[in-house]
């Protein structure tokens, strides 16, 4: 990075991988890449700047579309790598794009601590409320009595509420939108980048191929935007948990909850100056003086 | 009148600090030149159950415990009870007067018993210095330590030293001069019987001090001096000690050491840093690296260097939490879904543990691969008496391998690095995420070179998947051979690997000493090796005893993959405890030919080839002379006391 | 004229329905009594990508594609591009009018086209039945079928009744009869190049109508005729379908079927319904695997009877999801830490699949331990038909083993039962958990013959370890010996395992056909064998080669360990697609000298030894023959369309 | 199970196990399993018709000192042996014993699947806000700037709140209590037991050696229990999370919050009839033939 960062302002354009995408015509995840896309130009992220992690399914191949860094790992277990991408060179924007199986099945328990400990990174969950790179079986968010291969009789558990969840659980920001609405995408994905600490993004993704009941159609009358109501605080975490638990004919887009913490890596007393990546790997005559006389 | 050469035991309680007492006595001897290797022996569980704390101190540097004891220290019935029958002939027991002794077991086996009115003592001392009983009967350890410094002839002033050296700040206070008064009473009472102990702890004149630690002080050791800056684990005995070191040494060093929510996630982070370019690892013991494999087969694949330490217990399963074994070799070698270059080191000894880990982080950045460190429990916990000249950590070259620098970088045509270029030796250029001219993605999918994913070209396929095996070819350049210890041209040579090298080297002594050829094969580079060089070695083995402690001889089917050669005997032991030198020695002379005819191979005593059952029983046999009968005991003692 | 014996390929792009299409036909044909093999070739995706569907048609029984075709239904370009060269002489394609053919490489190669306006057709019919063109151009499926059924000679009425069953209710619909009146059509215009087309599909006068199974449906009813009532799983391609027929089949045989949170909690499920005594299974693929890797030696441990399948896929991590191979074979063997007794299984074959599968839940409860089958991506989807006498899954027998019956239990004095009592054979007798004369824990910790923690006692410890291990041996006896085809006294021997079972018998056929006296010696039983057994097996075979999908030859690697025998030649394979017979065949031709001077071992051609270097580059020449030419090809054309 | 079940009273020395006890002198997990022992005789469950499930630490080795089925497992992996368990054969009792780093940390995934789930058994988690059979590492339930051998600066992540994440997740039955108070423990025990779907029970847990914070001196003062309140009620979702969020001076026990829903199992048709474990491993050849013909 000794290169000075060029000048000229980032289009979208700017992240186009060199990759055919292999997504379904019509699939939402075009619309999440585009917006992603955006977001970065908005806050103008050169692609050496950003880190991508992503899992495995349909979303998760959002990264190997893209150019910026990016690591496509193991299904469910983004989080621990974009924690411990952070911690390594904690300047870069990490970001990690994945599944609803992804985030809340699978990955449920890193998804639960990563909210107790607010590294600061961005997670974007492509919620498609069902399994669909392995073909349609259902998923922690597919609505209760949804019917798969796995559920011919419908599933039985009750649906896992992201957002009430996360906020509970401790995020520091918490937003929602649709696929089906690219503005609004963009503006919260910038949002959730810009944002000092752990932010989700819980996608409301349309995939055509396995989910025909929470199609665009399905979701274009049911949603309405929080940020056009000057009277919604995102800060009163009473209206936010109140709000996230609404769902069904009036389904909230927008920054559900923000919290102010300090970041995980701002507390980590070893961080305070470089960047783990960049300091020394060895040491002083001293250092080590001291560290055998503590043995000795 | 033996000097500077002999095994102490402290027995009691968890609780009564034996730990504590064993080490500080440990750190006098050390001050005083000589050298010490001690471990101890203790239950899974916070409090009560016997424990025992074994100290050897030698003249020259020692490696592995000693199954004889010179000197017992018991603070509970148990400690009399069980060692009476380790002692020599000649040995003593110093303990309280309010302990029983069967006076006759005693005279049988010309056994000492120095008894002393510790705790009354104590109790006394601590009343006048206004400290309460509790804490007044924990003056016990000084006054053990004060009758033993006069009993085996060590200058009193050594133990004061490190007396007031534990109380710090506190030095001077009423509790600290109490305690030296408690050790000086003991030091003056047992005088009397300094002429009837024969073993002695002489400080010599040119005496150097050393550093002591355990084997996962040093590894986080050798950790550290590789410029490994990052550790991420969740607690998991016997390897919790690793992080908890590291983080202990955190400040120090700059390093960033985490605790995370699983094992998953403790390689997950490992492997986040690693890839970003921060040396970093991991460390837990097998169950938690159970929870590593999936994550160990994408470092394979996105090539990323890690480094994983697994301190075996036995098992299968939760097993036996705090105890040793060597289970776990084949699972290492093979953990993960189809085939990906890995290496395995298995380090023999605290000075192994610091250079073998340290060396596992240049293989790690090197052939840009996971790299394996196996060790065990027993030898997390024992400590050695170390010189730094053993351990250069000052010196260590840190070697990143194909790394492309910053001019590098700065020199390339933005979008023509190839994260996964293909190359001879199997190794493609790294470049660190970060640079503007190196953007590129890494993917658990078979991939291009350039990192994106290919999931249906069978020729890319089979192009990455043997550029990334190739490494394993390369790397055979490089792995180290077994070392050979002791006389060429052996009858007999013993096959070993990782924590037993130095009980097999004592056995190796032992025996010629005995007058049996016999010499040592002992690995620690464990995989890849190179096979033809690996025979060679082997062909010079003439009659090959395998000596492992888990059922199936996992070394021996290793090395019979690389090379068609099978030992000739097997030596197995699975009861969770390390060998001693002298335990195998027995079990060579029990049951090994040792006096083949000339020109022949040792033979086996009674059949040609020693069977699965056989075997089985002849472990038992040999655990039933020394432990089996102890065990049993044991059980009882515990039951007794809950 | 070639008579019920040919090979077709759909191809086009996913989502245009081949596989229906192909299925379809293959129904027709099974039932007009003749037999099928069927797989398909698919990307990581879920639509787009060229996919397609291979059809081997025979009069005896096909158990393997052929990598000869004789007929290509081409509904797309990439097709009729990707599939010529496989064509035989004389072979034709079957296309649309606005597909283009390359009138030059067809008469070169002797290759007929025949050309229908298919789209244009369907589109015509359709509208006239009200359809709207989407649809209407679906019923290209069934216009290829027409043309098919008239090139081949096979009767109309055949795939008219296919046709109708596909509707269900719905036959005599609008759409319905619209489909038949275009295959009707396409059947009447192909009849004019009937006599052009070699060869013929004439269903035999005393056909039988047979099952049509793929790989994981034989394996579910395996399970279900063992008396399985219970799976959990985790999506994860290629074992999903083990769940997903299952719970097709659940309310049938009153099945639980689960979907858990991840691979860990699904064998955890398992495993808590097989501790209570209802036979219990998971399927996954080895990423899946790899989390469950801490359970299974848990499973061990309690000695907890489990089936895993572990359906294979090219690694390592994820891979090449929809490709298959045979890398996990070590990584089951050793998989979790410490040793414990499991058993391996290889089906190679849908009756296989079936058979072996339900002799897993017998080993699974008589040896009280994890039993893993071990399957791969090829084996899983194709599809075969296969009569009940190959699966007489209504005759299954269920042994349950050491099973106290209700009778044993009220008859037992209550506090006396051991759970973990030493045997002989290893194995202990089992109470079901519920009966109140058989109260017990079982622990992941070392235990008691009593099942409680027992984490100290050495004694103890061995007597536990050595029982459990015992099963292993008493095991040996069960487990079956490799088996030979082909002619004895061979001087070649192929030697493989699982699901290359076929593609090797094809190749000794082909071989023998050629004067190359071969044989084979195929490992579906893997682990654990008798070594003295096997080695006698393993001696009659004079020059062995060793044939699998994997870089690193497992299996040869096991059969070493277990008798020192090394293979002398290695035909292996990782690009991720199966083997056919007349590959095999033709790299033992090109690479082992099959005419060996009488009495001796056949030799390789040019040196002594395939070095590992080379072995990858003839791997490489050899796809370079038929697939990397293709492999590139398909890239392009993927590019182009996406 | 074919031997009528006697019909004395059990008293809870019934399930006295042979096994010695290994805890320290003074640890609260005494207190638990003698509750846990009072409970059951109150319910007259018999050892037979219990099953216990545990994972790997101290409290987690409950089972082996009970005289009861039981099985103890792997750390963090008790619920899905326990559901396993209970799907195989519905009608035992089955009661799941683990640690906080257990129950919430490792096992964090499987805890938020169960919620959602509803498999009808018990959780009992012996909560003492440390890793205490690994020597005192922090644990999820530490408070936020715990210093332990592995946070010696102090725990960065805020503390996981397992009454509130239970009803926000969708459990049905969530409680506290507390290792000081043995009365309250085996009510509340009972009642979970009888609790016909997911019933947590976080036990506050006096650990002596690790935890010299929260310990029954600390706990005595703050403790409060709700079933004194006869205004409180239990069902009441926005009532609950209130009291499920109070920590510090006044620490809520007893039943917080209760729902109904049908269990897991109600729901699963094949067990319809009979328990798994006793439906016939056979079929008729009717049931073949209907098999035979579908793939025909
Ligand atoms: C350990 C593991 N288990 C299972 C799989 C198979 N798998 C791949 S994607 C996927 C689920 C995809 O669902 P989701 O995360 O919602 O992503 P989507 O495809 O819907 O975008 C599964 C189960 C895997 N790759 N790894
Ligand atoms: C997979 C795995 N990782 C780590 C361990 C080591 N281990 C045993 S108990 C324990 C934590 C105990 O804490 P908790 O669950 O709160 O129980 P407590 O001892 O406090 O009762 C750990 C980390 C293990 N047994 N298995
Ligand atoms: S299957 Fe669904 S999620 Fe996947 S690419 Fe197609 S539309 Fe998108
Ligand atoms: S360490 Fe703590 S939790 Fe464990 S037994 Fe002792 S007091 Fe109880
Ligand atoms: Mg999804
Ligand atoms: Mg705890």
């Amino acid at each position: 990075m000794t290169l000075p960062i060029p000048e000229f302002k980032f289009t979208p354009k700017l992240y186009d991988g060199e990759r055919q995408v292999t997504w379904c015509p019509g699939c939402g995840d075009y619309g999440i890449i585009a917006a992603v896309k955006q977001a970065l130009a908005q806050l103008q992220i050169p692609p050496h700047a950003a880190f991508f992690v992503s899992g495995i399914g349909c979303g998760s191949k959002l990264p190997d579309y893209l150019k910026a860094n990016g690591y496509l790992g193991l299904h469910g277990r983004s989080l621990p790598i974009a924690q411990g991408v952070k911690l390594a060179s904690h300047n870069l924007k990490v970001i990690a794009t994945v599944g609803d199986g992804d985030a809340y099945g699978i990955g449920a328990g890193h998804f639960i601590h990563a909210l107790r400990r607010n590294s600061d990174f961005t997670m974007i969950v492509e919620d498609n409320k069902v399994y669909a790179l392995t073909k349609g079986q259902y998923s922690p968010t597919s609505t209760r009595g949804w019917v798969s291969s796995t559920t011919p009789d419908g599933a039985i558990e009750i649906e896992f509420n992201p957002v009430v969840m996360a906020i509970a659980g401790g995020a520091t920001f918490v937003a929602r939108t649709f696929s089906g609405d690219p503005k609004h995408m963009a503006a919260t994905f910038a949002k959730a980048i810009a944002h000092k600490g752990f932010a989700l993004v819980d996608v409301l993704q349309a995939c055509v191929i396995y989910n025909h009941v929470n199609t665009v159609e399905w979701y274009r009358p049911r949603v309405y935007k929080l940020d056009d109501d000057a009277n919604y605080n995102p800060r009163d975490y009473t209206a936010a948990m109140q709000k996230a638990h609404e769902w069904g004919d009036h389904i909230p887009l927008g920054v559900l909850y923000v919290d102010e913490r300090p970041t995980y890596e701002e507390q980590v007393k070893s961080l305070a100056t470089t960047p783990l990546v960049k300091q020394a790997l060895t040491y002083r005559k001293e250092t080590w003086d001291e560290f055998r006389a503590a043995f000795m | 009148m033996v000097t500077n050469n002999m095994t102490i035991k402290i027995g009691g309680e968890a609780g009564q600090g034996m730990d504590t007492s064993g080490a500080g006595f440990a750190r006098a001897l050390v001050r005083a030149g000589l050298h010490i290797f001690a471990n101890s022996d203790f239950m899974s569980r916070i409090r009560g159950g016997y424990n025992f704390y074994q100290l050897r101190v030698g003249a020259k540097p020692v490696y592995a415990p000693d199954d004889q004891t010179h000197l017992v220290l018991a603070f509970s019935q148990d400690a009399i009870d069980l060692h009476l029958d380790e002692l020599v002939p000649g040995g003593a027991i110093i303990h309280d007067t309010n302990l029983q002794v069967d006076a006759n077991a005693l005279a049988q086996r010309h056994i000492q018993s120095f008894a002393f009115p510790f705790e009354a003592k104590a109790l006394e001392i601590g009343r006048a210095a206004g400290m309460d009983p509790k804490h007044a009967k924990q003056m016990l350890n000084t006054a053990q330590l004060g009758a033993t410094a006069a009993i085996t002839g060590f200058p009193f002033e050594r133990i004061a030293d490190v007396i007031n050296q534990n109380f710090g700040k506190k030095k001077g206070s009423a509790v600290a001069e109490a305690n030296l008064a408690v050790a000086r009473w003991a030091f003056d009472e047992a005088q009397k019987y300094a002429s009837q102990f024969d073993w002695k702890l002489i400080p010599p004149a040119d005496g150097v001090n050393r550093m002591i630690l355990n084997g996962n002080q040093a590894i986080g050791l050798g950790a550290i001096a590789a410029g490994c800056k990052f550790i991420s684990a969740y607690p998991m005995t016997p390897g919790t000690t690793v992080i908890e070191f590291m983080t202990a040494q955190a400040k120090r060093f700059n390093l960033v050491t985490k605790q995370t929510e699983d094992e998953l996630a403790a390689i997950l982070f490992a492997i986040g840093a690693g890839q970003i370019g921060v040396r970093a690892m991991t460390a837990t013991s097998g169950g938690g690296f159970a929870l590593m494999v999936e994550a160990l087969g994408m470092a394979g694949m996105t090539e990323t260097p890690v480094v994983i330490v697994d301190s075996q217990r036995p098992g299968p399963s939760t097993g036996m939490p705090t105890r040793t074994g060597q289970g776990d070799l084949l699972f290492l070698l093979h953990a993960s879904q189809d085939e990906f270059p890995r290496v395995v080191l298995a380090p023999g000894g605290v000075e192994s543990c610091y250079a073998d880990t340290a060396r596992a982080f240049n293989l790690a950045e090197k052939y840009q691969c996971p790299v394996l460190v196996l060790t065990e429990g027993y030898q997390a916990f024992a400590v050695r008496s170390v010189g730094v000249e053993e351990m250069p950590f000052e010196q260590f070259e840190i070697d990143r391998g194909k790394m492309l620098t910053e001019a590098e970088l700065d020199a390339l045509q933005p979008g023509t690095y190839k994260r996964y270029a293909l190359s001879a030796d199997g190794v493609s250029p790294r470049a660190l995420p970060g640079h503007p001219n190196a953007v590129y993605t890494s993917t658990s999918d078979e991939h291009t070179e350039s990192g994106r994913m290919e999931d249906e070209d069978p020729a890319n396929r089979v192009a990455q998947h043997a550029k990334r095996m190739q490494k394993i070819e390369t790397l055979k350049t490089e792995m180290r051979m077994p070392e050979w210890y002791g006389p060429q041209n052996a009858a007999i040579t013993l096959m070993g690997w990782g924590a037993t090298r130095y009980a097999i080297r004592e056995a190796v002594d032992l025996l010629n000493a005995q007058g049996v050829r016999a010499n040592a094969l002992h690995f620690i580079d464990i995989y890849p090796l190179d096979e033809n060089r690996l025979a060679q070695e082997l062909a010079k083995a003439k009659w090959l005893v395998d000596i492992e402690g888990n059922y199936t001889a996992q070394l021996a089917q290793v090395i019979r993959v690389y090379t068609g050669r099978a030992p000739d005997q097997k030596f197995l032991k699975y009861d969770g405890r390390p060998f001693t030198g002298a335990e195998i020695a027995r079990w060579i002379a029990a049951n090994v030919n040792t006096k083949p005819a000339k020109g022949k191979s040792a033979k086996v005593t009674k059949s040609a080839k020693v069977t699965k059952g056989a075997k089985v029983k002849l472990v038992k046999v040999k655990l039933a002379k020394g432990v089996k009968v102890k065990a049993a005991k044991a059980t009882k003692v515990a039951k007794a006391k809950n």
